[in-house]
């Protein structure tokens, strides 16, 4: 089985803008960006999510995977590059597209790709599907599939971790959550009520809009009031707003994230952050993008997150050709790998229906049981019922 | 003079003829009109109607269910799409609050003819937020009509009927049908609401049901009637107002009734059938009505799960057999 | 009976900051601050509210009022000011806090009792009760008591009435929509959806935020983000808001949002406006303000917006104070008059249960019919079924 | 040992209780610190267990009934109120969609623990909006529990067991009862969700009540008791899980059942327990199941009407006198 991604504290340097933040010894593991091992550990995590969407659609077209299915390709830097900027405990969540969250917040693709095919291996024991990427573990909350919806439940995550730290003392250090959430998502209004609570709660929790340009085929603007600067809607709110434009440059990304972060962890006050990013791919596996040009799909091409940070390490003399190819072959064996596991391995069980509605027994509900991945070897041989808390 | 067309275009000809016979019809929805619908139930309507009557929206079901219930307070007569009733929940308040009740509560001032219409119902695989039956809960309150359409004529003339009644209606339709072909006369008609259509007659079991169910309630009957057991399938079309009088009038004759539900069990279409059917027909019934429902549980994605929370024809046979003591 | 509050065109003078507008000649009747006759009209409707609302105050203490109760006591100047910018064809809506706009857009004060009495004369039948005046003919489409639920309402009307103009022609005016809201309300999630629908679609709608400080117990601070620039949230939807501060002065509030109107009525886009005010009771019959201070309360009722309008009208030599002194008893005894006949009027005859619930007949529905308040008065006496539309 | 406390108080009980026992547990809502609780439910909570613990809200339930989810998801207890369940359409989606299906669609990784409590029901001429029933509409979702206590000693154990389950549990108060006194044991005592009660017993006639209409049963079968006709009164105190065995029990005993909701009538909790009652007891009923529910019409404003509207024990004794045939 593949490791998990790690992410062991790196060594501080000084390229690109960003200088070393004060706080990076603080509690959980330290990640930075900067030197050549973390760029390329985040070129790999990229490449490594890619390639799981390209497989993905691959398996849509044969009908491996069904229901809604939403491909991250493009996004990818906003992904590796926020999560990289957080503790492992930092609690996130996000929307449908979730994929790329979970892979960075390493997630075995193994589960990921087994819940998308429906299987019992699945993260959610294949009942959650390709818009419920869930890992207790890896503190990840979700992918939810109302839009929006995920916004109150972030501050409900915020609110958890200051209760635990000042009012029953279980936890000695402060937990920044990061929310992802889309342009279209911004026009609910659980976005709002929930941006007002975290205001008014002073929530330690950070909204991330993934601007890709469009809600389905939507475009922001005709969706949306002050559309070139969503970023500034946080005014409403008494807060700042970020915007990161170079939002397909890992880098940037992390490292401008990263002093939000900081930010956020010291004052425990809520912000918002909007990235400029773009879908590759249309919205959901049966759209044919015909809202968009071909020129602006190629301007956008252009800016691959991928080619990006492999051009920059192999000018930079950090990465050769050769060594990227073997990157790219890797990741493809395992991507290739795990298809193959998750396309044999089993439905759930039938009984699966009822079991995980109500945490105990009581008419034809069975209690709840673990997902295979959060059980160790052993355990998953057993059949016995386990706590979910 | 009919001719073969899909339930989705069925819909869009109710839509389209009622857009040409009352300018104050509008189509809004989100993707309705730049991307000819999510399920291109609205194709064209666009380029038909132009920008200022198919509208579309941001993503927020609050808002325009909002702003479609103040039109009709005005007079005009909106046609709100949500993608999917699953995302009604949002603006549950909007549609279960302020369109059935404002007659009432304004006195009578103030009637809201909109329509709400949108797909209802497991699609294939959409997960437990994604695959809402919204009938039962939305029916128990008083002040909407509810209709749901099994077939593509039905489609098009209850919707017809849908945009000229002067209430709020509901329509709900299922994203598994909308490829589905049928007949559907070219000539303007309209179906009536609150009429049930017997769909296959049979003296020893009454079967019941609304939208997709009514395919499985046929596909059961066929089946049934090869080992002798004839049953009356009464597609019900419109929950509120419900037409008892045709399905007592069949339970009368058949002495036994199936209920065929898509959506949870408790409290439910099926549960109110069941009480109607026993309180109308307490005498003549020779069993207990019997329900076929969606499983008690949220909806997975699996396929293997999902199909056996879903009714099916296999469910309803069963239940036939044992409302008719395996005649 | 009491005549309909008469809302004749009034002429044009140069009191006050505010200069005569450009847009006076436009459709409906034209209404406009600043002769001493208007004055004096705004005069006698705030004191016609009031005097409404302290008799509402005793008919609840004696029972004959039920349900919630929220007193509109101390805002006068808002709904009489707003609502005198307006023409007559202009649409309003409201929450809860809803007798004083039903009044100031001239609703016989008898059909405004008799629906706190739930009598079968009140504006809704005795059906909708204190929280939801309803008036067709004077474009009031109700108070509405699910907080925030009337701001995407407003919308539709905007919609609604743009759409009559633009599309089918059946209107050869703008008509301009105004919401009322409070200080709570917009922290609802409804109301940043009604915000930017309104920009995207270019609606022209007010959204007037009555900030009396409080909702219920919470003041502004406590419930919202940017709490003292409530009037600043609008620059998120693209729109630029409007402070008006001197919110217990009639004229000010009038001569302020006439620009407002005047300038939606022509760019046919929306606006928010925040009116700094006050509510001289609690927020409902049963509070006993124990939140807010004597010194607090002390300090605005000093700034009651009758005492300062009579007073300035006084000092301006525009009034006696004999007539000021006539002019409130007869107020008085037109609302005495009012609240005796309420309470000698007829409930509901029980039939009405299942009346209004339908426009048609079906199973125990009844079809609809009018309130008495909007049937001649042959007709009134006759009973066959009118369609409502 | 037992005292006379307030409705209202045993609920303070419950949640003063628990959050002294378990650190975990909070109460947040509209008006619930500084105010004492709109209905002075949680009156002196704020002194005794501080801003941090009892949080008072902006008017956002979709927000802050979406905060407590996400709280409970990382294992706190919160308990949300809404000062009145009317409130809670306005965020049904969190309510409906996302606090029972949570452990479900998370494959058994995230359950969610919390209380939402609040007002259900018509308090004294709210109107339209503000006087819903939810347990209809609500009942129909699995992945929740419902309680909905007629008493001060159910409303203090039910609840207190509420707050120790790992299920979100929906807690149904009337503002008509809240002033209700009644004895409640000085001890620390849970009563398990689930277990309906035998308020009274008689061989002719089963009523089924839950919450404030089972005050109403126990009128009408004090008055019925007066010409002779004894009933079984059921408070059923918990609508999920239902304990339809103790109603069936009776049922076979009394042959006869009414049930008394005050919901609107369609694909009630009325109807289901009548399909229930009639699933597992058709042989033992002599009659049909009757309902008796607030009328099928929005709340109107009118003391006459809403009078009129509502269930009360003339209705019941109506009912039970027709069930029985008039014995
Ligand atoms: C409440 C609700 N309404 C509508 C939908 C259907 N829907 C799913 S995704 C989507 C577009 C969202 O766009 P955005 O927030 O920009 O995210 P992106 O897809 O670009 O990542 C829509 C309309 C939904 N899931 N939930
Ligand atoms: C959705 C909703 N939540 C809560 C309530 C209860 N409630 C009624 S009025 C009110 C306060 C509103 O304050 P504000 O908007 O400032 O208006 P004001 O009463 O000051 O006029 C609350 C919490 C409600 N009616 N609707
Ligand atoms: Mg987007
Ligand atoms: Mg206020």
């Amino acid at each position: 089985m593949r490791p998990p991604v790690t992410k062991a504290p790196v060594k501080q340097t000084n390229h690109k803008k960003v200088a070393a933040s004060k706080n990076d010894a603080a509690k959980g593991k330290v990640k930075s960006s900067n030197d050549a091992k973390t760029l390329k550990h985040w070129l790999r995590e990229m490449l490594l999510i890619r390639e799981f969407e390209v497989r993905t659609m691959q398996a849509y077209q044969n009908r491996l995977v069904g229901g809604f299915c939403h491909i991250y390709s493009g996004q990818e830097a906003v992904a590796v590059g926020t999560i990289a900027a957080l503790q492992d405990d930092d609690p996130i969540i996000t929307a449908y597209r979730c994929h790329g969250h979970a892979l960075a917040r390493g997630m075995d693709p193994y589960y990921c790709m087994a819940e998308l095919f429906g299987r019992f291996d699945g993260c959610a024991k294949g009942k959650g599907g390709s818009m419920h990427m869930f890992d207790r573990e890896k503190h990840l909350y979700g992918g939810h599939a109302i839009v929006g919806a995920q916004t109150p439940l972030a501050t409900g995550l915020a609110f958890a971790t200051k209760y635990e730290q000042e009012v029953i003392k279980t936890s000695d250090h402060t937990r920044v959550t990061v929310c992802y959430l889309g342009d279209g998502a911004l026009n609910q209004g659980g976005f709002h009520e929930a941006m007002n609570l975290a205001g008014v709660l002073d929530l330690p929790v950070i909204f991330v809009i993934e601007n890709n340009g469009y809600a389905m085929g939507t475009s922001v603007a005709r969706g949306t009031t002050l559309a070139d600067a969503l970023y500034r809607k946080a005014e409403s709110y008494g807060m700042t707003g970020h915007l990161i434009e170079e939002g397909m440059d890992v880098v940037t990304v992390h490292d401008q994230f990263k002093k939000v972060v900081d930010e956020t962890r010291k004052t425990s006050k809520p912000d918002l952050v909007e990235i400029r990013t773009y879908r590759f791919k249309g919205h959901s596996m049966s759209d044919p993008r015909k809202y968009r040009t071909h020129e602006e799909e190629e301007k956008w091409n252009k800016q691959d997150p991928i080619d990006h940070l492999s051009h920059d390490l192999i000018k930079a003399g950090e990465l050769t050709q050769d060594e990227f190819k073997k990157m790219t072959t890797e990741i493809r064996g395992e991507i290739r790998d795990v298809v193959k596991r998750a396309s044999e391995a089993e439905p759930p069980p039938l009984d699966e229906l009822y079991v995980d509605v109500h945490t105990g027994n009581w008419g034809p509900f069975k209690g709840t049981t673990l997902p295979n991945m959060l059980r160790g070897d052993n355990e998953k041989t057993t059949d016995q019922n386990q706590e979910s808390h | 003079m009919a001719r073969e067309i899909e339930f989705r275009d069925a819909l869009r000809e109710a839509m389209t003829e009622e857009m040409h016979r009352d300018e104050r019809v509008f189509l809004m929805g989100e993707e309705v009109a730049q991307y000819n619908g999510a399920y291109k139930v609205s194709r064209g309507m666009l380029e038909e109607f132009g920008a200022e009557r198919i509208i579309d929206t941001p993503i927020s079901e609050t808002g325009f269910s909002g702003l479609g219930i103040g039109a009709a307070m005005m007079g005009l007569r909106p046609i709100i799409e949500f993608m999917s009733w699953s995302f009604s929940l949002v603006s549950a308040d909007q549609v279960l609050n302020n369109a059935p009740k404002m007659l009432y509560m304004s006195g009578g001032q103030f009637g809201v003819p909109i329509v709400f219409r949108g797909n209802d119902g497991a699609g294939g695989q959409l997960g437990s937020t994604h695959s809402w039956c919204v009938e039962s809960m939305f029916a128990n309150v008083p002040g909407l009509k509810m209709i749901i359409p099994a077939f593509p004529d039905d489609a098009k003339g209850l919707l017809k009927s849908a945009i000229r009644d002067d209430d709020p209606v509901f329509c709900l339709e299922s994203e598994r049908l909308l490829s589905l072909k049928g007949e559907v006369p070219e000539e303007e008609y309209l179906t009536p609401i609150g009429e049930a259509r017997v769909r296959r007659t049979g003296n020893d079991c009454t079967i019941v049901a609304f939208g997709r169910p009514v395919h499985f309630a046929l596909e059961a009957a066929t089946e049934l009637a090869k080992s002798g057991i004839e049953c009356d399938v009464i597609d019900g079309r419109s929950i509120r107002p419900l037409d008892m009088d045709t399905i007592a009038t069949s339970v009368r004759k058949t002495n036994a009734c199936v209920v065929v539900d898509q959506s949870w069990p408790f409290a439910s279409i099926a549960s109110e059938i069941s009480a109607q059917v026993q309180e109308c027909c307490f005498d003549d019934l020779d069993n207990h009505v019997h329900r076929v429902n969606n499983d008690d549980v949220p909806a997975p994605y699996a396929t293997n799960l999902e199909q056996a929370m879903l009714p099916h024809a296999g469910k309803v046979i069963e239940a036939v057999r044992s409302a008719t003591y395996n005649l």
